[in-house]
C-alpha cells in the first residue's frame, strides 16, 4: 500500500525528468505524461479493490503520525484520484510544442493527487499552492495576452486566498499544536470557539477562490472566456472541485458546526443565485457556462452545509454530475461558441451536438430521469429534513435557480434550432478530440441514468465511510494518542 | 471611494483579528500546546539523528512539504521560462530595442564580482552541508549560490554566461536524486521519504542519514531555479 | 402482471416502435393503428369506471430511499380515454395528406409522430402516478413532451412561445416540489394518503403555502389566472394536429392533478379551514376560476387568427372546469370534470377545422378567410358542430357540462360566480360566432375560388369528433357513469343519472327531451318554411350588393377586420395586457438584481471581494458565537 | 487587555499590522508592481504569525548543541512551515513578475485598472459580444419577448 505514493511522487518525476528527455526526443517527453497517468489509473485501481471498505493510511517518512505527514487512502480520495488522472489525460496537450507545459500539466496532476490523499493540514496548502502555479502557468501560457492578464489578476486574488488560508492554518496550529488532520478531530472542542471557526471561515473563503466560491469568484468569467475550452474543463470541472476537497476534508474531519454550515449555506445560496442571474444576461456561451459553473459550486456548497455523511454523498454526487456536465459543455464549447445569434441553424448543421448539448443541459437542469434530477430532488429532501428558516431558504434558492437556468438555456437550444441565417457561423468544422470526449461525457451520464440506484448506494457506502471522523482518527492515529482522548 | 470602504472593512478585519489573537492560547497558558513540537524535540534525536531539529522537520518528518515546494520552484521557475521566452514576443521590436547597449558595470563591481564569486560558492556550498547541524541548510545555501551566478550576470549582461541547458539539467538532476532518494526507501518496503543510511555520530558533518544529500539536492535545485529565475528575468530586461 | 402493466408495457412498445419508424412511410399507417390499441388496452380496463377497483402496477422502484408506484383509478383511467381519443383522432388526421403537404413545406414529420407518441406516454405516466414522486416526475414529462411538440414549428415566433411556456412549466414543476418537499419532510413518505395526513398536522400559514403552492403547480399547466399568458400563443403556433391534441387535453393535466391531490385529500374542509371565514381558499380558487372564463374568452374575441382565438378559449374553457369541481357538490364537480370530455372533443374538433382551413387556403387569419362553406361544406359543418358545443347551447355537449356548472353555482348561492360564468359564455358566443362568420360565411375570396373540401384522412377524424360532441350532448347518460366513478373514488357526492341526463332533487335534465323538442322545434319551422309558401332562390355569392350598389367580387363588403368594433371600444379600456405587464415587471426586477450581481463580478479590485467576505464571515462569527464560547 | 502589552502581543500585534498594510496596498494600488510588493507584504505578514505559533518566550533555536541540553527550545514544526511558505511565496512572486512583464508588454500599461478594462473589452470580442460597460444603462432585458396580450 505504501506504493500508493507513487500516485503523487510519479507524476512529480515525471515533470523533472520531462525538460531533460526532451533535448533528446521531443515525442518521448510528450508521451512520458500520459504514460505516467496510465501507470496511476492502473495503481489506483489496484488500490481500490485492495483498500476495500477498509481505509489505510501512509506515513511518509516512517514517521507515525501526528508529527509526520500522513496520505489518507479510502474510496473517495482514490474516486477523485481516478477523477484526476482521466481528466488531465482527457486534456493532454497534444499539440504543444514546449516541453515545460507538458512538466506543468504533470505538476498539476501531482498537486491534485497530492490534495486528494494528504491528511495533513499544512500539506494540503502545500499542494493547494502547487496547483495554483501550475494552474496560473497553464493559463499564462496560452498564446493570446489577455490571457495571461487574466492570468494575472487571478493570481493576485488567489495569493491573497492563500494568505488567508495560511493565516488559517496558523491560528489552527496556535490553538492546536497539530496540523495532522486526525488529530485535529480528536481536539474538536478546543476549535469549535470563534477563533476556531475564524481559522475554518479563513481557510474556506481562501481556498473558495478556486472553489469559485461567491464573492472571490470574480476570476472566472476573466479566465474562462481567454483560455482554451478543454482547459476551462479541467478548471470548472475538476480543478475546483480539489479546493472543495480541502474545505472538506477540515468541515468533515473537523468542523461538524452549525456555523461552519451556515458559513457554506449562506455562500453557497449567494453562489447559486448570483451566478445564475448573471449567466441569465450572459450573450455568449462561455460567459454563460462560466456563471452557470459558479451557481453550481453553489449548489456544492449548500449540499455541503447538511453536514455529515449525508452531505458528502450529495457533495460528491454533484461534483461528479458536474464534472460530467460542465466538463462535457466546456468540451462541447470547443466546437461552438460565441455570441448566441452566430449558433442559430447548429441544430440543422449537426444535430449530434444539439443533441449531446441538449442531454447536458436538461440532467443540469434536473429533468427527469437523468442523474441530474435524482441528486436535486435528494438534495431538496435532505435539505428539508434538516428544517430551518435558511434551509428552506436554500431550498427555494435552487428551485428559482432552476428556473432562471431554465430560461437562458433554452433561450440558447431554441436559437440553435432556428434557421440559419446570413452570419451565423454555427460549427467549428476541424476535428477535435474534445467533442468526442463530450460524447463520451454525454454517455456515461445516460449510462449512470440507468444505474441511479447502485451508483448512489456505492456514493452512500463511501460517503458513511469516509465522513466518519472515527474511522479516519483510528487509521491514522496510533493508539496513544486515542487514549489521550478518551 | 475605494480608499474609504478599504478603510472601513480593513478596520473591521484589525478587529476580528485582534480578537481572534486575544484568544490564543498563547496569552492564556505561557505558550501554545504544541503537541507535534514536542513530541519532535523528544524523538527527532533517534529518528533522524540531526543536530538541527528545524532540518530534521524540513527533511524528515515533513519532507514532502519541502518536496512540494521545490515542484513549486520549479513551476514558477517553468512558467517563467515559458512566458518570458523570447519567442513569445515580437522579435522584430526587440532588435530595435536592443540599441540600449547594456554594457558591463564599472571596473570595481566587475573586479569585487570575481574576487567573490568564488568564496560565495564556498559559503553556498558549506550553508547547504551543515544544513543539518547550524541554521541554514539547502534552501539559503541555494540561494547564496543563485545570488552568485546572477551577480555574473548582472555585471557582465551581454555575456551571460550561465547556460540555460545546464540549468534545466542541474534542476531536473536535483529534482528527480531527491525523488530517487525517496523512492528507494519504498523499494526497501519502507516508506517515501523515509531516512537510510545509519545515523552516523551526531552532530558530526557525516551524520543523520541521509539529510545532507537531500539538503544538496534542495540546495542546488533552489540555486538552479533561482538563477533560472533571475536569469529569465534579467533576461527580459535585455529583450525590451 | 397487471392489465395496468399491460397497459404501460404497450404504451411504452408503441412508443419505441414509432421513434424507430418514425422517418418511414409506414409511421402513417402504423401510428393510428398503435393508438388503437392503446384504446383498446383502456377499454379492458373499462371496469374501473363503472365502479370497479383501482387498478393497480406491479412494478415499483426504490430510488435513492424513495419508493415509487403507480395505480389507474376511475380519474386516471377518465383522462385517459380522452387522451387516447385525441391522440388517435390527431394520428389520423396527420396521416396521409396533410403529413405530406407539412413534409413538403420543411416540416419534421417524423419529430412530430414521435412528440405525439411521447405526450401520450408522458400522460399516461402521469395519470397512473401512485405517489407524490412519480407524480412528480410524470409531470415533468408532460411539461417537456409538449415542448418538444411546440418547438417543431420552425417559426421563431413559435421558438420563443415554447420557451416562455418551459419556463412557466418549470416555474409550476418547482413549485409542485416545494410542496412536495413540504409534504415530505413532516413524515418522511411520498404516498398520497400523505397529504391530507400532513394537511391536518399543518400549521395555518403552512397550510396557506401548501395549497397555494400546489394550486400554482396546477394552475400553471392550466392556464389558469394569472398564469394564463404562455398557453395561447404557444399551442396556437404549435404543427397543427399537435395543436389540436394540446389544446384538447395537454392543459387538462392540470385538472386531473387539482382532482387528484386539491379535491382528493385537501378536500373542501381543508380548503374552507384555510383563510378566514370571509375569504376562504375556495372562494379565491372560485373567483380564480371565474376572472379566468372571463378574462381570456374576451382576449379571445380580440384575436383575429383562428387558432390563436381557438387557443384562448381553451384557456377559458378551463375556468368551468375548476369553478364546477371547486364546488365540490355533486352536479357541479360532475360538469366540471364532464367539461374536459366536452371540451377536448370540440376544441379538437375545431382546431382540426382551422387546420383544414390552413391546409387549403394556407392561412388562419380571420381577416383573409371568408366564403368558404360552399367549398367546404363538411369542415364547415363540423366546424358548426364544435362552436355550439363551445358556446354551451343545446343540444351539443358542451351545453350539459356549462348547464351542470351553472346550476350548481345557483343552488350553492354564488349567483356572482354565476354571472361571471355567464358573461363568459356570452363572450364565447361573440367570438365563435366571429370564427365562423369570417371563415365559412360572407364573400368567398378570390384566391379561394379553386379550394375543395378537404381529404377524408382529414374529414374522418374531424366527423367522428363532432359525433362525440352530438351523441355525448343528446345522451350524456353514456359517459355519466365514469363520471360518478371518478367522483366515488375521490370522494366526491356522487351524481344520480340515466342516459339522458341527470337526476337532481333541484331539478334535474334531460338532453334527449332537450334535444327532441330542439329538433321538433326545428322541424317544425322547416315545415312551416316549406309548406306554407317559403320559397329561396339560389344565388352565386357575389350576387350580392351593400348600400344601394352592386358590387364586383373585389370588393369586400363582409365585415372581418375590425370585428365588433364597438364592443372592442368598450372592453379595451378593461384590459390593455396588465399580466403582460406583470410578466414584464418581474423581468424587470431580475434584471435589476442580474446588473447588481454582474457589476459585483466586475469588481475593479477583486481582493476587495475577499477581504468582505472575510470581514463579513467572521462578523458574523463572531455575532453568533461570541468572545467566550 | 493588558496582555497585549507583552512580547507576544507586541509581536503580533506587529505581525498583523504587516500584513493589513500589504492588504491595504493590495486594495489601493493600481500600479501592478506595487500590488505584487503589496502581496509580498501581506505574505510576510502571515508568515511572521505562523512562525509565531512556535514562539516561547525565553525558548531557544531548536538546535542540539553541547550546553544547551536543559534550556527550553521553541517550537520546530512552525520554523520548518515558514520556510516552506516564504520559498512558495518566492515562486508565486516570480511568476506574478514575469506576468506583470509580459502584461506591460501587450497592454503598454501598469494600471490594474487600465487593464481591467481593456481584458473585459478583449474577452468580449473574442466572445463576439457588446462589452459591458458601467457607464451604459442596463439595456432592457425581456426573459422571452411575448406578444401582447
Amino acid at each position: 500500500m505504501n506504493s500508493l505514493v507513487l500516485l503523487m511522487v510519479l507524476p512529480l518525476f515525471a515533470a523533472f525528468i520531462i525538460p531533460v528527455v526532451a533535448k533528446f526526443s521531443s515525442k518521448l517527453a510528450l508521451f512520458t505524461g500520459p504514460v505516467v497517468l496510465c501507470i496511476n489509473l492502473l495503481l489506483i485501481m489496484s488500490a481500490w479493490v485492495k483498500v476495500g471498505s477498509g481505509a489505510h493510511a501512509i506515513f511518509l517518512g516512517g514517521f507515525l503520525p501526528p508529527v509526520g505527514i500522513v496520505f489518507y487512502i479510502d474510496h473517495f480520495s482514490l474516486l477523485f484520484s481516478g477523477l484526476i488522472a482521466s481528466m488531465v489525460l482527457i486534456v493532454w496537450p497534444w499539440d504543444a510544442k514546449e516541453s515545460r507545459l507538458y512538466s506543468l500539466y504533470m505538476l498539476l496532476s501531482a498537486a491534485s493527487f497530492g490534495l486528494a490523499l494528504s491528511a495533513d493540514l499544512f500539506n494540503l496548502y502545500v499542494f493547494y499552492e502547487l496547483l495554483a502555479v501550475a494552474t496560473y502557468g497553464i493559463i499564462a501560457k496560452q498564446k493570446n495576452s489577455s490571457a495571461t492578464a487574466a492570468s494575472l489578476r487571478y493570481l493576485f486574488i488567489s495569493s491573497a486566498g492563500s494568505v488567508m488560508l495560511l493565516l488559517g492554518i496558523a491560528i489552527i496550529y496556535t490553538l492546536t499544536g497539530t496540523l495532522n488532520i486526525a488529530h485535529l478531530a480528536t481536539m474538536t472542542e478546543n476549535l469549535h470557539g470563534f477563533a476556531g471557526l475564524s481559522a475554518f471561515a479563513l481557510i474556506a473563503i481562501g481556498a473558495g477562490v478556486k472553489a469559485e466560491m461567491f464573492p472571490v469568484n470574480s476570476w472566472v468569467a476573466e479566465v474562462y472566456g481567454t483560455i482554451p475550452r478543454q482547459l476551462s474543463a479541467l478548471l470548472a470541472g475538476l480543478i475546483s472541485k480539489l479546493a472543495v476537497v480541502l474545505i472538506i476534508k477540515m468541515l468533515l474531519m473537523v468542523f461538524q458546526v452549525q456555523a461552519a454550515f451556515d458559513l457554506l449555506l449562506v455562500v453557497g445560496m449567494l453562489g447559486v443565485i448570483s451566478g445564475e442571474m448573471v449567466a441569465w444576461r450572459a450573450k455568449d456561451m462561455i460567459r454563460m457556462l462560466s456563471f452557470s459553473s459558479i451557481a453550481h459550486l453553489g449548489v456544492l456548497f449548500i449540499a455541503l452545509s447538511i453536514g455529515g455523511s449525508k452531505g458528502l454523498w450529495l457533495a460528491i454526487a454533484i461534483m461528479l454530475h458536474h464534472l460530467l456536465v460542465k466538463g462535457g459543455l466546456f468540451l462541447m464549447a470547443d466546437r461552438f461558441s460565441g455570441h448566441f445569434d452566430k449558433l442559430k441553424g447548429l441544430a440543422h448543421h449537426s444535430p449530434m451536438s444539439a443533441a449531446v448539448f441538449l442531454v447536458f443541459i436538461l440532467s443540469l437542469l434536473g429533468v427527469p430521469p437523468l442523474p441530474g434530477f435524482w441528486i436535486k430532488m435528494a438534495l431538496v429532501m435532505n435539505l428539508a429534513e434538516l428544517g430551518g428558516g435558511l434551509y428552506y431558504l436554500a431550498i427555494g434558492v435552487i428551485l428559482l435557480a432552476t428556473i432562471i437556468e431554465t430560461a437562458y438555456m433554452f433561450n440558447l437550444v431554441q436559437t440553435m434550432y432556428l434557421k440559419a441565417d446570413a452570419d451565423s457561423t454555427p460549427l467549428n468544422k476541424r476535428y477535435s478530440a474534445s467533442y468526442t470526449f463530450a460524447k463520451l461525457f454525454a454517455l456515461l451520464l445516460l449510462v449512470s441514468m440507468v444505474f441511479v440506484s447502485p451508483i448512489s448506494k456505492r456514493l452512500k457506502d463511501i460517503a458513511n465511510h469516509s465522513a466518519n471522523p472515527q474511522i479516519y482518527i483510528h487509521t491514522v492515529l496510533p493508539a496513544r494518542y486515542l487514549g489521550e482522548k478518551s | 471611494m475605494t480608499k474609504y470602504s478599504a478603510l472601513l472593512f480593513i478596520s473591521g478585519l484589525v478587529f476580528l483579528l485582534m480578537v481572534i489573537t486575544g484568544l490564543l492560547p498563547i496569552f492564556s497558558d505561557s505558550h501554545t500546546p504544541m503537541l507535534v513540537g514536542k513530541a519532535i524535540l523528544e524523538g527527532a534525536k533517534d529518528q533522524v539523528g540531526a543536530a538541527n531539529v528545524v532540518t530534521s522537520v524540513v527533511l524528515g518528518y515533513r519532507g514532502l512539504d519541502t518536496l512540494g515546494e521545490l515542484s513549486i520552484l520549479f513551476a514558477a521557475a517553468s512558467v517563467v521560462g515559458l512566458v518570458l521566452t523570447k519567442s513569445s514576443f515580437n522579435k522584430a521590436a526587440s532588435a530595435n530595442n536592443d540599441k540600449h547597449d547594456h554594457h558591463d558595470s564599472g571596473f570595481v563591481a566587475v573586479n569585487a564580482i570575481d574576487l567573490i564569486f568564488p568564496l560565495l560558492l564556498v559559503v553556498g556550498m558549506y550553508i547547504i552541508t551543515h544544513g543539518h547541524l547550524t541554521p541554514g541548510g539547502g534552501f539559503q545555501g541555494g540561494v547564496v549560490l543563485a545570488v552568485a551566478f546572477s551577480m555574473l550576470v548582472i555585471v557582465r549582461p551581454r555575456r551571460a554566461s550561465i547556460n540555460h541547458g545546464m540549468v534545466s539539467i542541474i534542476e531536473s538532476f536535483a529534482g528527480v536524486s531527491f525523488i530517487l532518494i525517496g523512492v528507494i526507501a519504498l523499494f526497501k518496503g519502507q516508506s517515501f521519504l523515509q531516512p537510510l543510511l545509519s545515523h552516523g555520530e551526531f552532530g558530526s558533518l557525516w551524520s543523520a542519514g541521509t539529510l545532507p544529500l537531500l539538503y544538496l539536492a534542495v540546495g542546488l535545485k533552489v540555486g538552479a531555479e533561482l538563477a533560472g529565475l533571475l536569469l529569465a528575468l534579467n533576461s527580459d530586461e535585455v529583450v525590451d | 402482471m397487471t392489465l395496468l402493466d399491460h397497459l404501460f408495457i404497450v404504451v411504452f412498445s408503441c412508443l419505441i416502435a414509432i421513434s424507430v419508424v418514425r422517418n418511414l412511410p409506414i409511421v402513417d399507417k402504423l401510428a393510428p393503428v398503435l393508438y388503437g390499441l392503446i384504446l383498446i388496452m383502456l377499454v379492458r380496463m373499462a371496469s374501473v369506471a363503472y365502479g370497479g377497483d383501482a387498478y393497480l402496477s406491479s412494478f415499483s422502484l426504490d430510488l435513492l430511499g424513495f419508493k415509487m408506484h403507480w395505480q389507474f383509478t376511475a380519474l386516471s383511467w377518465y383522462f385517459a380515454i380522452i387522451t387516447l381519443v385525441a391522440a388517435l383522432a390527431s394520428a389520423v388526421f396527420m396521416s396521409g395528406d396533410w403529413g405530406r403537404q407539412y413534409r413538403e413545406g420543411g416540416g419534421n414529420y417524423g419529430m412530430l409522430q414521435l412528440a405525439l407518441i411521447v405526450n401520450v406516454f408522458s400522460m399516461i405516466l402521469l395519470l397512473g402516478s401512485g405517489d407524490l414522486l412519480s407524480l412528480f416526475i410524470g409531470w415533468e414529462f408532460v411539461s417537456w413532451a409538449s415542448f418538444l411538440m411546440m418547438v417543431l414549428s420552425p417559426s421563431k415566433l413559435a421558438k420563443k412561445s415554447a420557451v416562455k411556456y418551459i419556463v412557466y412549466a418549470m416555474t409550476g414543476a418547482m413549485a409542485l416540489m416545494v410542496a412536495i418537499v413540504m409534504i415530505y419532510a413532516v413524515n418522511d413518505s411520498l404516498e398520497f394518503e400523505q397529504i391530507s395526513i400532513v394537511f391536518a398536522q399543518m400549521s395555518g400559514s403552512s397550510q396557506v403555502a401548501l395549497v397555494l403552492l400546489l394550486f400554482v403547480a396546477f394552475a400553471i399547466k392550466m392556464g389558469l389566472l394569472p398564469f394564463h399568458l404562455w398557453q395561447a400563443v404557444a399551442y396556437a403556433e404549435t404543427p397543427g394536429p399537435g395543436a389540436a391534441f394540446l389544446g384538447a387535453i395537454s392543459s387538462r393535466m392540470g385538472m386531473f392533478t387539482i382532482v387528484l391531490v386539491i379535491v382528493q385529500f385537501i378536500g373542501l374542509g381543508g380548503l374552507k379551514s384555510v383563510g378566514t371565514s370571509f375569504a376562504n381558499m375556495q372562494t379565491l380558487l372560485a373567483w380564480v376560476a371565474a376572472l379566468t372564463t372571463i378574462i381570456p374568452t374576451y382576449i379571445a374575441l380580440q384575436q383575429h387568427d383562428a387558432k390563436r382565438l381557438l387557443a384562448w378559449h381553451g384557456v377559458g374553457q378551463g375556468g368551468y372546469m375548476l369553478l364546477g369541481i371547486i364546488m365540490f357538490d355533486s352536479i357541479g364537480s360532475a360538469g366540471g370534470l364532464m367539461h374536459v370530455l366536452n371540451h377536448a372533443s370540440y376544441q379538437a374538433a375545431l382546431f382540426m377545422t382551422v387546420v383544414a382551413v390552413m391546409y387549403r387556403t394556407g392561412t388562419s387569419d380571420l381577416n383573409k378567410l371568408g366564403g368558404l362553406v360552399t367549398q367546404m361544406p363538411l369542415t364547415f359543418l363540423v366546424m358548426l358542430i364544435g362552436i355550439i358545443g363551445l358556446a354551451g347551447l343545446p343540444p351539443m355537449n358542451g351545453f350539459v357540462s356549462k348547464w351542470l356548472v351553472y346550476r350548481s353555482l345557483l343552488v350553492n348561492g354564488q349567483p356572482l360566480l354565476f354571472v361571471a360564468a355567464v358573461l363568459g359564455t356570452l363572450g364565447t358566443i361573440l367570438s365563435v360566432y366571429k370564427l365562423i362568420h369570417n371563415t365559412f360565411l360572407g364573400q368567398l375570396r378570390l384566391e379561394h375560388q379553386n379550394v375543395r373540401e378537404v381529404p377524408w384522412s382529414m374529414l374522418v377524424p374531424m366527423l367522428g369528433l363532432s359525433v362525440i360532441v352530438f351523441i355525448t350532448g343528446f345522451m350524456p347518460g353514456l359517459i355519466l357513469p365514469w363520471i360518478a366513478s371518478v367522483q366515488e373514488s375521490v370522494g366526491l357526492p356522487v351524481i344520480a343519472h340515466h342516459l339522458g341526463g341527470i337526476e337532481y332533487a333541484k331539478g334535474g335534465l334531460d338532453m334527449i327531451w332537450v334535444s327532441g323538442i330542439l329538433f321538433y322545434g326545428f322541424g317544425v319551422g322547416a315545415l312551416i318554411f316549406y309548406f306554407l309558401g317559403g320559397k329561396s332562390k339560389r344565388v352565386h355569392q357575389y350576387d350580392n350588393y351593400a348600400g344601394g350598389h352592386f358590387l364586383t367580387s373585389d370588393v369586400r363588403y363582409h365585415y372581418s377586420n375590425n370585428f365588433y368594433p364597438g364592443l372592442m371600444h368598450l372592453i379595451g379600456t378593461w384590459y390593455r395586457g396588465s399580466f403582460q405587464w406583470l410578466e414584464n415587471s418581474i423581468v424587470s426586477v431580475m434584471s435589476f438584481f442580474s446588473v447588481f450581481f454582474e457589476n459585483i463580478y466586475r469588481a475593479k479590485q477583486p481582493v476587495m471581494l475577499l477581504l468582505i467576505g472575510v470581514v463579513l464571515a467572521l462578523l458574523a462569527l463572531y455575532r453568533n458565537l461570541g468572545v467566550g464560547a | 487587555m493588558n496582555h497585549f502589552f507583552t512580547v507576544e502581543g507586541i509581536l503580533y500585534f506587529g505581525a498583523i499590522s504587516l500584513s493589513i498594510i500589504g492588504l491595504f496596498g493590495l486594495l489601493v494600488s493600481k500600479n501592478l508592481f506595487r500590488l505584487l510588493l503589496s502581496l509580498v507584504l501581506f505574505e510576510a505578514g502571515a508568515n511572521l504569525v505562523l512562525v509565531l505559533s512556535g514562539f516561547i518566550r525565553n525558548g531557544i533555536a531548536p538546535i542540539f548543541l553541547d550546553g544547551n541540553s536543559g534550556a527550553v527550545m521553541n517550537d520546530p514544526v512552525p520554523q520548518a512551515l515558514v520556510l516552506t511558505a516564504i520559498v512558495i511565496g518566492v515562486g508565486v512572486q516570480a511568476l506574478a513578475l514575469s506576468l506583470i512583464f509580459r502584461v506591460k508588454k501587450h497592454y503598454g500599461s501598469m494600471d490594474m485598472r487600465t487593464i481591467r478594462s481593456k481584458l473585459e473589452r478583449e474577452i468580449a470580442e473574442n466572445a463576439g459580444v457588446t462589452p459591458p460597460g458601467s457607464n451604459e444603462a442596463p439595456a432592457p432585458v425581456k426573459l422571452i419577448e411575448g406578444e401582447n396580450s
